[in-house]
């Protein structure tokens, strides 16, 4: 449903991806590892156009992605940001808000009450302002922010990073919910173990390149790979 | 943190050598114009030092040269002390009321900073104003220059005080860079770029703030002192915010933070102001389209324009040209 | 031969419609009287942009660079103090065409400098003895807190209570800073003064006028003040509000004699404006310097010393320099703002006879020649 | 000086009455200025053009006509600047945006030299609303209790749109982090279109309310700058919280310092504005985070 | 060497700190556990001076800190690294650490000389890169390093001032596993003279630096104990580990 062929983005003057392509597909996980510094967030700030696309291509279902953050979102897709980038000046409710419906998306229903079912700790600080909040609990809520816009392909960046063993645990079980549901998603992660068990598809980054594609399991198999790409 | 390069001695020196090509062959309205520009480089030096090293940007600057021109007047004229201890003196009083400002505004940043320093400067305005010692909306007359016959200057004429304020101004240049390259300019630094870190690594951040608005309020005042011996004549609207806001306004228009930029905006906006006003009244509109076009262009003032453009390859430039004189340098390199 | 004058206005600035006034009356009286003298003038401009060393730096220019043989100008009190140990020292005629600080032609007087517009104390002088006349025994003083507006403030006060009146309160108010007059008209209201007495100008006029007038106090309190309070190159922008309104000044345009009526009548048709005392101030500085080089002058000491030794018959009626302190000497009228077929119009209620001011500590240099 | 009840009635009154006039020039400020964080130091200068435009309005059309159309005017002029300049500078920061809002200031003193000429200007109070009206045992001008009125009534519509409607959280979250509201499907251009425009046609309103009261002169806007920046930054900014309760301590300040200590009244509000912010150095009521 | 004695603050309901006692000794290295919000960064906050708490105090080397501000609890060897990073973006890594070590050694607020080029403001600059493996990039801009190499930083800014007590707010966090190994080896490098207190979340980092554990949770200190205490406590299971690996 998404696919880059030769991508090339970078900040200013730094370029950082030289060439990439990958493609997620439809209903399917896609995790992207890599090292740290690999060009890993580059590539999705890119897909969400908050970086300018120097040369190449993305295709979303079928059709050239749109350049502007707003017009991408619309069209269908949901980003959990590396940085989490909770609104300060809005109550833990008010980010939920500004984020639901919308686009009605034939999603899978996501409400605000189910939101926060999934993240019971969210409902007792609904009415806190979003910095007031800690890590852990930012994670959360921009975690729910992004399943609130219901979307067709959900982006995540790190969504562990931070986060409790207990928390962690309980993403994946969600975000293993979502797979189920059918809902495509794409993550970025350091964590080897919760991608690669929640991934259909594996593709590894090294130096702003795609530098090993395949499956899950493969990769959970190939010890050369995961020692030489990712130091594991 | 403040570097130099090969451009900005490049610039450094031309700028030199221009004002003292004019300060040499001008005319009388010539010299008028060169002192102007001089007086004004001196004290947008004294606001780059605070606001493009420090984060500070000050909207009482032209009021700390304004407390600088009428302590030098009261003390000279009407206390009758020997003009240089009364600039000395008018030079302490700006430093120590730099000093307070700094340490007074020190938890303030932005916008917050910038009103509470206007607060402090249309207080100074509202009081000189309004105080009959000062002679009011009136001003104050009959200001001397500084009597340097002993060495052979007559200060009273044009041309050498055209030099005299050009020497001054390099001594001033020294000291900003001293300052800047010195613990309490590079701690200034860390402080604009992170003071929560700055704090957090045991520095107490009011005092290097204050300590370097003293430091600037000094040189402001000097640039005071030189504006009421250039006009022989001072009056409130010295200290207005007008003034201070057009400092600020030759700072960026040169180049925040770049120490050599504002010297061109100085020479860049009064030129430009006197030639323009020789031919309309409407200058104003004129030198607003002027800047607008300036900052549109995205660039870091005139001077970081040419920086940004040029500053790069003559730097390349150099270097190779460098290298190939010292092979020794190339090994250790290597 | 050829006489360059400079004329130093402010052309921006919040000035700058006064700068505009007086040059055109200048010009005016280039225009009128040049055929009467064998000089002929160049005039050279300068904008003060009302900023005192601004100005200094453009007379220095004028009197060094551009050889001016006559300086002419001069709007604000500031900028003439800033100018004129410049103009002293170097010998160059001054006509000052508005400026009325007292001191100019009072301690600080010079035999360059005449004056040939006001002086504050002058137009308010006569206002004190003449409302005591018409039996106002209180009043309550407002102008802005700047040297011009307590000088005014206190030539009027002092006659008013040599002729037996009361100040029974006085405010200043921040000069150039204060829009709304509401607190001060409250307490002017509270003093139990029977009428106000105020010195205002331009954009402060205007507010301090309608907001006077939007309080109901003008019925109660009528409101007296200084002319420029209701000048006509504002009383249009005050309206109705400016009606009944009695104030005092050198010149207003509904003077009756034939010299004013000529003026009023060029004036308006060059420039679509009824003239007001700046333009008339304008206008007489030309005057003044085509009747010096009518006595043959042509440098700058000779016409410094026939400027203090001119007079004539003008729209302001007979005016003349006084050479004792080189201030103009001048009739003085009080008049009511009223209702006319084309908008506010100024009905003269008194001439107050010609007055030098008291020489104020001017030493000068008896005149020669 | 022994005063009545009346007086201090009165002169609670023309407190207000400030107040409120500064309120309608400060909120649009704050607006643009906290909401955007875009510095617009030219906010005066539509306050004065907002004030030309009335007067020559109600020459044609009468007091309402200006009254209406003036802050539209304004609110058009608006529209020029946001999409010749200021969308460009949006994320200059804030020197850039002092420094082009400085260069229009001095271009739209000029401009408006040149279109209106240096004579003041003046609109005379619609019949309506001239007189006095009694109130709490005095009288005072209907007009400026139209203003109070208006004040009050700008205030509660704000109040209520910023903080109780999806929009007013929209809007905070684009000023908070822009890119990230973008990526959650809002679309921050238009909406600080918008409020670029509103904060516009506030200052044009705010020039159209106060021109029958001062005189319109060119550097109305200058005179008004100062002000109204002390206002917002004793408020704290982006906050209407703030825009209100500055406006209200200026107000008074101004008022009752005149009264009270007259000698001092030029120097209070810049003491006041000094020692607000040494206690609290991002103003009384911030906006959040 | 650095001891709470029942540590309270609340945010208006929110109550984040709980009675907090805490005593480390002189080269203790103690990580704090314990789940998101557990009051972890709250609790960081008040030993240096950040926050204030509303009752309890701070001790320092014996002497009681509550009341100064934040430099001058840095100048008496407190230091600490951030959970965001939090350093001099326009600068490079060199100055980074060169302006630490300048307060440190007392250069940072000299008119006459410039700190950087110090001779012992340079030393450390030197060892520090070298313990925090920033060698290589000493003349890169913090904008042009990767975030793992910020983090290295984040931790080299806080050594640079020489601190008595050094407190890590998650060092890892973000970090992948090649660096996570790195910055383990990094810390057991360390001098042994130094204490320690580090908040963190990976557990294997966590049971192999630490002497002695913490957890928090609600703001209460709910365990403290040696490691091996810790694995085997079922508390500690339930609120924090949950049991990822199973999944
Ligand atoms: N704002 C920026 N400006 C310049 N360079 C940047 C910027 N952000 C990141 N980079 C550089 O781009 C490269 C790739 O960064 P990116 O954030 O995509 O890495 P990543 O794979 O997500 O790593 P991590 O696991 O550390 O998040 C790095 O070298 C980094 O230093
Ligand atoms: N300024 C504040 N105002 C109100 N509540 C706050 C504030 N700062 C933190 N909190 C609250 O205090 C609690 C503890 O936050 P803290 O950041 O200390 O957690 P933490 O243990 O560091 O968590 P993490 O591991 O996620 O970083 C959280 O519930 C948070 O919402
Ligand atoms: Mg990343
Ligand atoms: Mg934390």
């Amino acid at each position: 449903m998404l696919e880059l062929s030769a991508v090339q983005s970078g900040y200013g003057e730094t370029q950082v991806l030289y060439g990439l392509s990958l493609e997620a597909k439809q209903g399917r996980v896609l995790a992207i590892l890599g090292r740290n510094g690999a060009g890993k967030s580059t590539t999705l700030k890119t897909i969400m156009g908050l970086l300018p696309l120097k040369s190449g291509e993305i295709v979303f279902d079928g059709k050239p992605i749109a350049s502007r953050p707003f017009d991408v979102a619309k069209s269908g897709i949901a980003y959990v940001p590396e940085t989490r980038d909770i609104f300060p000046s809005l109550t833990v409710r008010e980010n939920l808000e500004i984020a639901a419906k919308r686009f009605g998306a034939a999603g899978s229903g996501w409400t605000m009450a189910r939101v926060l079912e999934l993240f019971p700790r969210l409902g007792e600080r609904l009415d806190n302002g979003g910095t007031q909040l800690s890590g852990g609990e930012q994670q959360m809520l921009a975690i729910a922010r992004a399943l609130l816009m219901n979307p067709r392909l959900l982006i995540l960046d790190e969504p562990t990073e931070g986060l409790a063993p207990i928390i962690v645990k309980l993403i994946h079980d969600k975000l293993n919910e979502l797979k189920t549901e059918g809902l495509s998603m794409i993550i970025v992660e350091q964590n080897f173990g919760f991608a690669t068990s929640l991934a259909d598809d594996v593709v590894v980054v090294g130096r702003g390149q795609v530098v090993w594609t395949g499956s899950a399991e493969e990769i959970r198999a190939d010890q050369a790979a995961q020692h030489t790409w990712l130091g594991v | 943190m403040f570097r130099h390069n090969t451009l900005r001695y490049a610039v450094l020196i031309f700028l030199a050598g221009a004002a003292l090509f004019q300060a040499l062959t001008a005319g009388y309205f010539g010299l008028e114009i060169l002192t102007e520009i001089l007086v004004l480089a001196i004290l947008v030096l004294a606001l780059d030092i605070v606001a493009g090293f420090g984060g500070m940007v000050s909207l009482c600057h032209g009021a700390l040269a304004g407390v600088g021109a009428y302590a030098y007047a009261l003390l000279s004229a009407k206390a009758g002390i020997a003009p240089p201890v009364a600039m000395a003196g008018a030079v302490a009083v700006t430093g120590a009321a730099g000093w307070i400002i700094g340490a007074v505004c020190s938890r303030s940043h932005g916008i917050y900073f910038i009103m509470a320093t206007l607060a402090f400067g249309q207080m100074a305005y509202s009081y000189v104003f309004e105080a009959p010692v000062f002679g009011g909306d009136d001003g104050l007359g009959g200001i001397e220059r500084l009597d340097l016959s002993l060495i052979g200057l007559d200060l009273n004429d044009s041309r050498t005080f055209a030099l005299f304020c050009l020497a001054l101004l390099g001594a001033v240049y020294g000291a900003a860079v001293l300052i800047l390259r010195s613990g309490l300019g590079r701690s200034l630094s860390g402080v604009m770029h992170n003071e929560q870190r700055m704090r957090a690594l045991g520095l107490t951040v009011w005092r290097v703030k204050a300590d370097v608005f003293g430091l600037s309020g000094m040189i402001a005042g000097l640039a005071g002192v030189l504006a009421a011996q250039h006009v022989m004549f001072i009056s409130p609207g010295l200290l207005g915010w007008t003034v201070s806001g057009e400092a600020l306004v030759v700072v960026i228009l040169g180049g925040l933070g770049t120490l050599v930029g504002p010297l061109v905006g100085a020479a860049a906006f009064v030129v430009l102001k006197h030639e323009l006003s020789a031919v309309t009244t409407y200058w104003h509109l004129v030198v607003g389209v002027i800047l607008i076009a300036v900052v549109i262009s995205r660039a870091n003032g005139i001077f970081g324009w040419v920086e940004a453009r040029w500053g790069a390859r003559i730097e390349r430039r150099v270097a190779d040209a460098t290298r190939k004189q010292q092979p020794g340098e190339v090994a250790r390199d290597a | 031969e050829d006489i360059k004058v400079g004329l130093l206005l402010p052309y921006s600035g919040v000035y700058a419609a006064l700068g505009n006034d007086i040059d055109a009356g200048f010009e005016l009286g280039l225009k009128q009287f040049g055929a009467e003298t064998s000089a002929t003038f160049e005039i050279v401009r300068e904008d003060t942009e009302v900023k005192p060393p601004v100005a200094l730096g453009k007379a220095k220019k004028l009197i060094l660079q551009d050889n001016v043989d006559v300086v002419a100008g001069i709007v604000s009190s500031g900028v003439l103090g800033a100018v004129r140990d410049m103009i002293d020292g170097a010998g160059v005629p001054l006509i000052v065409a508005n400026a009325g600080n007292d001191e100019a032609t009072g301690a600080d007087c010079s035999p360059f400098i005449t004056r040939m517009s006001f002086s504050n104390g002058q137009v308010n002088r006569p206002m004190g003895k003449w409302m005591a006349e018409q039996g106002v025994k209180k009043v309550f003083t407002l102008a802005p807190d700047y040297a011009a507006g307590r000088q005014m403030i206190d030539a009027f006060a002092a006659s008013f209570t040599a002729a037996g009146g009361e100040i029974v309160g006085q405010e200043f108010t921040p000069f150039q800073k204060t829009q709304d007059f509401g607190p001060y008209l409250a307490t002017a209201k509270a003093s139990g003064a029977d009428a106000v007495y105020v010195f205002y100008a331009g954009g402060e006029a205007i507010a301090f006028v309608k907001q006077y007038d939007s309080f109901g106090l003008k019925a109660e309190l009528p409101l007296y003040g200084s002319g420029f309070l209701t000048s006509p190159l504002y009383v249009n922008a005050e309206g109705p509000a400016a009606e009944g309104v009695i104030t005092a000044l050198h010149y207003v345009p509904t003077i009756d004699n034939a010299e004013n009526q000529a003026f009023a009548e060029t004036f308006t048709a060059a420039t679509g404006r009824v003239p007001s005392e700046f333009a008339v101030q304008g206008y007489d500085a030309a005057r003044a310097l085509i009747e010096a080089t009518k006595t043959g002058a042509a440098d700058r000491e000779t016409l410094a010393s026939a400027l203090r030794q001119v007079s004539f018959d003008g729209p302001r009626g007979t005016t003349s320099i006084d050479p004792a302190t080189n201030n103009v000497v001048q009739p003085i009228y009080v008049y009511e703002t009223v209702a006319g077929d084309n908008g506010l119009t100024q009905k003269v209620v008194a001439q107050l006879p010609a007055e030098a001011d008291p020489v104020n500590g001017c030493q000068m240099a008896p005149v020669t020649n | 000086m022994a005063h009545d009840l009346g007086f201090w009635t009165l002169q609670a009154l023309n407190a207000l009455q400030l107040s409120m006039l500064l309120f309608l020039l400060s909120i649009g400020l704050t607006v643009i200025f906290g909401l955007m964080h875009f510095v617009n130091l030219a906010h005066g200068s539509l306050y004065a053009l907002g004030a030309y435009f009335a007067a020559s309005l109600a020459a044609v059309g009468g007091y309402w006509t200006g009254f209406f159309l003036a802050p539209v005017a304004v609110a058009g002029v608006g529209i020029l600047l946001y999409s010749g300049l200021i969308k460009r500078m949006r994320k200059s920061g804030s020197m850039a945006q002092v420094l082009v809002t400085f260069g229009l200031i001095f271009a739209l003193l000029d401009l408006t030299r040149i279109f209106w000429g240096d004579l003041a200007l003046a609109i005379e109070v619609p019949a309506l609303l001239d007189g006095r009206l009694g109130f709490l045992g005095v009288e005072y001008p209907t007009y400026r209790l139209f203003i109070i009125a208006l004040g009050l009534a700008i205030f509660g519509a704000l109040a209520f749109v910023l903080g109780r409607t999806q929009i007013g959280a929209m809007i905070r979250a684009g000023v908070d982090n822009d890119a990230m509201a973008a990526c959650l499907g809002i679309n921050v251009e238009r909406l600080f279109f918008i409020v670029f425009c509103v904060g516009c046609a506030l200052a044009g309103l705010a020039g159209a309310v106060a021109a029958p009261l001062l005189s319109v002169t060119p550097d109305m806007g200058l005179q008004i700058l100062i002000p109204t920046l002390i206002v917002i930054v004793i408020g704290g900014l982006g906050s209407l919280k703030g825009a209100i309760a500055g406006s209200l301590i200026y107000g008074f300040v101004q008022t009752f310092g005149a009264v009270l200590a007259p000698q001092l009244a030029s120097v209070l509000i810049y003491a006041l504005l000094a020692a607000v912010l040494v206690i609290k150095p991002v103003g009384l009521f911030p906006a959040k985070g | 060497m650095l001891e709470t004695r029942n540590l309270d603050k609340s945010f208006g309901a929110v109550h984040v700190t709980r009675n907090v006692s805490l005593k480390l000794e002189r080269g203790e290295r103690r990580v704090i556990l314990g789940p998101n919000g557990a009051g972890k960064t709250t609790l960081f906050n008040q030993l240096v001076g950040e926050l204030t708490p509303d009752s309890g105090s701070v001790h320092l080397a014996g002497e009681d800190v509550t009341a100064l501000p934040v430099a001058k609890r840095a100048r008496r060897g407190l230091s600490r690294s951030y959970q965001k990073n939090t350093l001099f973006d326009g600068l490079t890594v060199e100055e980074n650490l060169g302006l630490a070590a300048a307060v440190h050694t007392g250069h940072a607020t000299q008119l006459w000389s410039d700190s950087l080029a110090k001779s012992e403001v340079r030393e450390i600059v030197a060892e520090v890169a070298e313990q925090v493996n920033l060698m290589p990039f000493l003349h890169a801009k913090v904008s042009e390093i990767s975030y793992g190499v910020r983090r290295q930083l984040e931790v080299g800014v806080a050594l640079a001032t020489r601190p008595l007590v050094l407190l890590m707010d998650e060092p890892t966090s973000g970090v992948g596993p090649e660096m996570s190994k790195g910055f383990h080896d990094l810390l057991n490098n360390l001098p042994r003279d130094l204490t320690m207190l580090i908040i963190e979340h990976d557990m294997d980092l966590a049971f192999d630096v630490a002497d002695t554990i913490t957890v928090l949770n609600y703001g209460e200190v709910v365990f403290d104990g040696l490691p091996e205490e810790a694995r085997g406590s079922t508390l500690l299971k339930e609120i924090y580990l949950g049991s990822w690996e199973n999944a």
